[in-house]
């Protein structure tokens, strides 16, 4: 009974099974019971692609991992120190990632002839050696499931089902994990029926107990919780978040949300998420295609509402035009683009950072878009409401670059204070702002704000402002059409000038460089944030000097962009993508920069980022 | 200014319901902007714009309250010129754009203005969406028969056998029928209309605006460069009497010189023009724009097919649907009304949470 | 190789000519790839491909000369299925793609497959063009009212008030009805069809083979996993039969267990379900595939609107008319034939020239 | 009788009237006149915008601009020398860009109370001294010519619409141009209405005779034949000289070209100048839109087709998913994207050079594209074959990037002989290439060629090797789908190998440094080579030294481009942009290249980049 309890600072653990296995709901629940214990955390699920492939195959593989910790904790691990695996296709795709020496939970009765030549094991790799750099614990987690079950008045097939809640209490134990919330989600889920709630209760204590009472698991571990600020906190995805800070933003902006999208891998959460609050306002408008979704919310814009549209690369290829009608307009915009990889339909379910040139570049003519991107699931929160600040301000569409990794990865949340986040005060246009020739007074749509260059924002309804706005150039001012050579010219800078501007009005370029005197430093942007960190936090673990700086503001950079890179003798660029920031960066401020990129559809592992660190720290 | 995004207590609603109305109705002239109209001289949009022009004002709504959204075209140039507010787009996306105005701002009367090829080439999709869910929008489709603007190619609403700039040897597609189109795509209000005939154009806008919901009027429009006479046949006083079929609700479908033609069904369930003596006024169709079913309208889409030449105009369908953005905004007042209005607090609080201190 | 592009002298095609045939006919395991098929277990999909598979070689045509196109949804990934040549392209574009596929190679099959939104949806546009175009496309509409692909939203064929990720309070959009939408736009074949029944899939199929020109199908798929029993009413043995109206060309309209319905047009252009034991069989519309107007069918495919839940399937309209890209070709072959072929030297000294020594 | 005749070495003209006044069809008799008579020329129409404004407006205005000399001439000419003014609108929008001392031709007639208050002149120019810089020839050009041709049976508008031909009768007098291929051209103009033709010979005739007769010119110019290599020339605008140059690869590469198009301002004359080519088997497709078009052009590239589209701006924007799907797809396409001045609808019938970013970024995901922009008008030709050539060697989309005075400019052009245009040869895939692992023979569609990198294009109707492309992620070799993450990374570096590959396959960048000692590099590309070339010469003549080298290959750049840029102490790009390809020189070769930029929808003029490039030269 009383087992031997190691310490431990952190874990990485990988649920991966079948599609139908109930893999990200077992994810989900030990995120919930870790966060719950109060540990630091970072998941990241990996669903298999788009559609359900047939049971048992490879493409069907589902899998959710989870790191935590007793300290913060900045990605979802490298290499799990745990791999539960439902299944032979489940062991093949993710064996090769586990710690050697790690644990290796199978369910032995998966492992039938059928299954394993469904995969192409030729022999039963339980059988063979071919797993002996693990510590394997064979255990036929359906028939003990289905055995604890008997005496249940549920079908055979919901008793198999519930083998996920066996392998959770299981962990639960192997963890000490805290149970209640577990149980009570259990009750709530199947609250209309309460033989399945007691079952998979039942399942999961019998998991508990399996732990507790078989001579398979020899030691239960212990993460102590992590210090972490004091306050409130949940478990959020990026997907999440993001819907939160648009709701966020229409609160304390007073303006009405409006969304207006096309559903389509990862951002479709999005949709869904705030098609859940009419109560505050929300009005989400799921369009016929991606163009009359932004189309849409560019309607809703003139009309004084906080315009959004969700997509991910194929949909905002189909939205550009659209944006340059934006930026030409001058209205509020904001194009929220949750990438994934590409090109074309790509691999929709994995995460890429390769649509920043086209948000820079991706509309004929030139028409400067700002860019932000939030670094964390959490940070999508402040991303987005940042992201509606500078669009409401300066009358510009916006980009704001998420991926399928931060969509979907959560991580625990202090939840702020309503009263602590940004104000969006917004003055519209109510009165004429020129006078004609004659001294009459007269609406002049493009009458610049001398400090933001942004133009007046009028909505249709206020009286003696009647205006037309469209995608011809205008005349500087009026907002007539012209066709005159210099005007254009003037506006085509002004926009630019507008955008540029907005440096004025962002926070310089943080540096962590613990000690001050690093000669390297590693720069990056978006959800790279957690292994780049993680990866400085290893070399400065053994002695070496590394400087990290992260990019929220991609266009314009932060004013003292050029400073900063100044300081640092090389700079190393890491990209999900072929160097698209590092083209920016030494285009504009000729610095050498060095672009390490790995285009594979997955977050860097920490370990061979700072392999990177290290050689560019020998080499200069 | 504070936006109305709520209208009052929701129920079925009639055409302009929650658009602010004033005291004093406009002038043209008011409704006049003060940029110089571009187009040929000559050209069909002029009777349009003036049509438009002094029939807004009759509607005695808050002109700052009417909204014009157009795409790009000669037809897409129409905001510029009335003293509303308004927006020209992109080519195609007026429908989508006005989309996201009306089910946002249930305040504003807003009108979609574009040209054939706008609408039925690379608009076709938005048009057939904005029709099925019935936003509350007046699109008034300016059909030329040839893509103005650019100067004189052939469009999805071209007679088979045109020569253009881009057909040399003829264009091969059959073109769209509009109304067919719109009465497929699930219109709730469907009608033709010509640039010429202000009168009739008039009493089209004015039925238009009483519906609520999406209102699809073809208006027939003569490009005189590029696409001179494409209308003759139905202006000439000469023909055009046997050639218009005026449509009105509730009376059978006559024409003719003095109306001593007729429509009538067969058997087979197509329509035949009868001489009226012949067979009596009781044989004939009566045309019905309230029928549930759009099948009737849809066969009058096709008379001209059935009688060369004959083209049918007036109001094709007018039945009653629930706008797509009162529903939309039934909803939100729905969600307010039975949980109370959102809690920003309380949403980022959601969910399983746990406090450190 | 040296392409094909040219078809034989023009004139009239019917339905597979120009494509090469085969003295053997193939195997449905010679259709099939070696991809493994990845839908979910039960899904509706399954039925439809395998009826696909058995039915194309009985057309006896070189498999070599068979090419699927589709666009994005789980029906869009027929193509790696099917052992032809095939092309898995974007969402909703498939339509125009195969257009300009068949418009340059008359030796081929070309067909589109997808789901209702890839060709209602996005596609809408790119669907109705190839439809009044009627280019030689067999477009083929897994409609499982429901976009499966990314998991669950609502889609344009959905009924209202349908509760899915996207409209939790329930769509308010009224759907289309595709079968009406296409014959707004002037197509020149419309069926429907249901995946579980094969034979009557196959049967439609062969129609649609056998048309020249654009064919557009309707079938009615299950989402075992988003949309699970969306089409019981017409599967179920104990109501099918008073659902299902299947509609024969030449054949007066009943249906019911024995026949003992049918379906008979009012005076007022309006259909309605009667018994056929009280007003006689000669009192029954008699359907007419052939019918040069569209507005029988039109009707006919309104009828779950006059009688809730009957569903009509079966070819509704089937006419002779031209196909674009034979035209197309025709006009080449006119063009070589009345000036000869195209000459590069003098093509390029054309205009006004002048030498230099 | 006998007027004075001057020599001249170059003049500049402008025709400018109102849309309904023929500019267009005088300039270009004028310029075929000029080009039978053995000038070297260059012109630039300048429509109205988009659609015919009221008669008598500013922005009904219509103008054609001609410049021709007895040497070779690089540009349509800054300042006229020339300016025939047809009413006062003409005059207003064109007299300031006269050089001073110009000959001022305008039609009186038209200077009426109510045309000139139409543009807003309080009183007539010509009666006061605004016009005292120039040499004004006021003349009744309508009613001269109606008088003229009194007595024939035409009407008064005929006879007042003839004044096109009278002016032209005036101007050919004025320069001694030969009159042939006018009459000829007028004969066969008016083939169906004979009165006419006499009509509007008469008016051209009367027109020579004015300046003949008549004290208002005393001097006559002569302007020599310029030394042009021997052969035979015609004058070609680059829509033209485009749609030859896809004929031409069609022709010489034995594929049959399909146009899919949707049309738009300034390319949709390709589209109407391909659709008379049947003959040569040339099928164009007239689209529901932009989307459309090129889905068609790639389908029939999938079937064996030169797939082709064009557009100009917006419709790039529309295009931007297609296109990713064939770099995926790995088939040949061409875009050709004729740049107007942007963002949104901007200022349509107006030149820009705003696409390039575009063109090289504009699609989610790592997806390059080979991008090449031509030079002049007639370069449009070959700039179009060598698109196809590349496309079609590596089996991949490319851009072709011409512009709205390419489009619309003329030149005389050495019409090639036909054989001595490059041969494009194209091998299609006839048998399997690969073995199962039973060794039964197998059709693998990416499988990739050595050298090129480019995979096997495979045409339905091939018995054996039927398979299936797609948007998702391919293993390399089988082309199966893939999720694999080190297999994408693979076929990500690939995609962008085989693009870049193609620097191997194309010239070095050649440098016009005419003594090799220049310190100063102009490098361009597309439509400014004329300017650029031109300021050269002006910087030349004073004894400046500049080298000029110009881009045709945008993507990949020619191999040796660093090296050359190595080679100059200051490296000054001029763009109609806002630094487009600066950006892109800077980034790749940390070459802190000086980027000059006017977005004017015109071309530079030559002595704004002669300062310019005096600027640089003298701070260098
Ligand atoms: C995306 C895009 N494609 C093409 C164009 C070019 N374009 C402008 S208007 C037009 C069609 C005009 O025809 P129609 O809509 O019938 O209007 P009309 O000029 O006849 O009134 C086209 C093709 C454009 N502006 N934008
Ligand atoms: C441009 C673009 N937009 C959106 C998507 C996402 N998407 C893929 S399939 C699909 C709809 C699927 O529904 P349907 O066409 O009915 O096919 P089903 O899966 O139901 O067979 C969507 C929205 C995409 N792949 N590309
Ligand atoms: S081109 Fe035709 S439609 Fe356009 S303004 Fe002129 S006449 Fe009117
Ligand atoms: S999601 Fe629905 S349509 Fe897609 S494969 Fe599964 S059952 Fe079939
Ligand atoms: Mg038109
Ligand atoms: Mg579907």
């Amino acid at each position: 009974m009383a087992k031997e309890v190691q310490q431990r600072d952190r874990v990485i653990i990988r649920f991966a099974g079948d599609s139908g296995d109930g893999m990200q709901l077992t994810g989900d629940r030990f995120t919930s019971e870790t966060a719950e214990f109060g540990n630091d955390i970072s998941t990241l699920p990996d669903f298999p692609a788009e559609i359900r492939a047939p049971a048992g195959t490879l493409p069907g593989v589902s899998a959710f991992q989870l790191h935590f910790a007793d300290h913060d904790v900045m990605t979802p691990g490298d290499a799990p120190d745990v791999l539960v695996a439902m299944n032979p296709a489940a062991l093949k795709a993710n064996v090769a990632d586990l710690r050697v020496g790690g644990d290796l939970i199978v369910n032995t009765d998966e492992f039938t002839p059928r299954n394993l030549a469904k995969v192409g094991y030729a022999a039963n790799p339980l059988e063979d050696d071919s797993l002996s750099s693990y510590q394997v614990h064979s255990i036929p987690l359906t028939s003990l499931t289905v055995k604890a079950l008997e005496g249940y008045s549920i079908t055979r097939k919901d008793a198999e089902r519930a083998k996920n809640m066996f392998a959770l209490g299981l962990l639960s134990w192997l963890y000490n994990r805290p149970t209640e919330t577990t149980l009570a989600f259990l009750e709530r889920k199947f609250a209309k029926a309460p033989e399945l709630a007691r079952s998979n209760v039942t399942a999961f204590n019998a998991g508990w107990n399996f732990g507790e009472t078989t001579e398979a698991f020899t030691v239960r571990y212990e993460v102590k919780p992590a210090v972490m600020p004091p306050g409130l906190y949940r478990n959020i995805t990026g997907n999440t978040a993001l819907s939160y800070g648009l709701v966020a933003a229409s609160v304390r902006s007073g303006l009405p949300l409006f969304l207006g999208s096309y559903p389509i891998t990862p951002a479709s959460d999005i949709l869904h998420e705030l098609a859940k609050h009419k109560r505050f306002g929300v009005r989400t408008f799921q369009a016929e295609d991606e163009i009359a979704g932004i189309g849409a919310a560019l309607g809703a814009a003139f009309g004084g509402a906080i315009g959004v549209t969700t997509t991910s690369g194929p949909g905002v290829d189909l939205k550009s035009e659209a944006i340059g009608l934006a930026v030409t307009l001058e209205l509020p915009l904001l194009i929220c683009d949750i990438q994934r990889a590409g090109p074309s339909t790509g691999m929709p379910t994995k995460a890429e950072q390769s649509d920043l040139l086209l948000a820079m570049f991706g509309r004929h003519g030139e028409a400067p878009v700002p860019i932000i991107a939030p670094r964390s699931p959490s940070d999508c929160f402040d991303a987005a409401i940042e992201a509606v600040r500078i669009a409401v301000t300066y009358r510009t569409p916006v980009f704001l670059l998420s991926d399928a990794y931060l969509a979907n990865g959560s991580e625990p949340w202090l939840v702020p204070d309503v009263d602590s986040l940004p104000e969006l005060p917004v003055v519209f246009a109510t009165e004429p702002n020129h006078a004609k020739a004659d001294g009459s007074p007269e609406f002049w749509p493009y009458l610049r704000d001398s400090t933001t260059l942004a133009r007046p924002w009028a909505l249709p309804g206020t009286p003696g402002l009647e205006h037309r706005i469209g995608g011809i150039e205008k005349a500087d001012g009026s907002g007539n059409i012209s066709y005159d050579p210099s005007n254009h010219d003037t506006m085509v800078r002004l926009r630019q000038a507008k955008v540029d501007g907005i440096a004025r009005d962002i926070p310089p370029l943080e540096v962590d460089d613990p000690d001050g005197d690093a000669d390297v430093l590693v720069l990056g942007w978006g959800s790279t944030y957690g292994p780049i960190g993680a990866a400085c936090r290893i070399v400065r673990d053994e002695g070496g000097k590394v400087a990290q700086a992260h990019l929220r503001h991609l266009n314009p950079l932060p004013a003292d962009t050029g400073d900063v890179l100044s300081r640092y003798r090389r700079v190393l660029i890491p990209e999900m993508n072929l160097g698209q920031l590092a083209l920016l960066i030494r285009g504009k401020f000729l610095v050498d920069a060095i672009s390490f990129t790995r285009v594979r559809g997955m977050p860097f592992k920490s370990d061979e980022l700072a392999d990177a660190i290290r050689d560019v720290i020998e080499a200069s | 200014m504070s936006i109305p995004v709520q209208g009052p207590p929701s129920g079925r609603r009639q055409g302009l319901d929650l658009v602010p109305v004033t005291a004093e109705k406009g002038t043209k002239k008011e409704y006049t902007s003060d940029q110089e109209v571009r187009w040929c001289p000559g050209c069909g949009d002029y009777a349009i714009l003036a049509a438009v022009q002094s029939f807004l004002p009759e509607l005695g709504l808050k002109r700052e309250n009417i909204v014009c959204i157009s795409g790009i075209g000669c037809a897409a140039r129409f905001p510029y010129y009335l003293n509303t507010y308004g927006m020209h787009s992109i080519h195609g996306r007026a429908p989508a754009i006005a989309t996201g105005l009306a089910t946002s701002r249930p305040d504003l009367s807003v009108w979609v203005m574009g040209g054939d090829g706008d609408f039925m080439s690379i608009g076709g999709n938005h048009l057939i969406h904005a029709l099925r869910r019935n936003v509350n929008l007046k699109l008034l489709m300016f059909n030329n028969r040839i893509y103005g603007l650019t100067k004189g190619q052939y469009s999805p609403t071209s007679e088979v056998g045109k020569v253009t700039k881009s057909t040399p040897a003829g264009s091969v597609d059959t073109p769209f029928n509009p109304v067919s189109l719109a009465l497929g795509a699930e219109a709730t209000f469907v009608a033709r209309t010509i640039d010429s005939d202000r009168k009739h154009l008039t009493s089209v806008l004015r039925a238009a605006t009483e519906h609520r919901g999406a209102a699809f009027v073809e208006i027939l429009q003569n490009c005189n460069i590029f696409n001179d006479g494409a209308f003759d046949l139905l202006k000439n006083p000469e023909t055009r009497d046997t050639a218009v079929v005026r449509l009105e609700h509730g009376a059978p479908v006559r024409f003719g010189n003095d109306g001593e033609k007729g429509v009538r069904m067969t058997e087979r369930g197509a329509l035949e023009v009868v001489d009226v003596a012949e067979v009596g006024e009781d044989a004939l169709l009566v045309h019905d724009v309230k029928h549930e079913e759009p099948a009737l309208a849809f066969m009058l889409s096709r008379l001209g097919n059935v009688d060369d030449g004959v083209t049918p105009i007036g109001v094709f369908r007018a039945v009653d649907r629930p706008a797509y953005d009162d529903q939309v905004r039934e909803q939100l007042e729905d969600a307010v009304r039975t949980a109370g209005p959102g809690d920003l607090a309380a949403l980022l609080a959601s969910g399983d949470t746990w406090t450190t201190n």
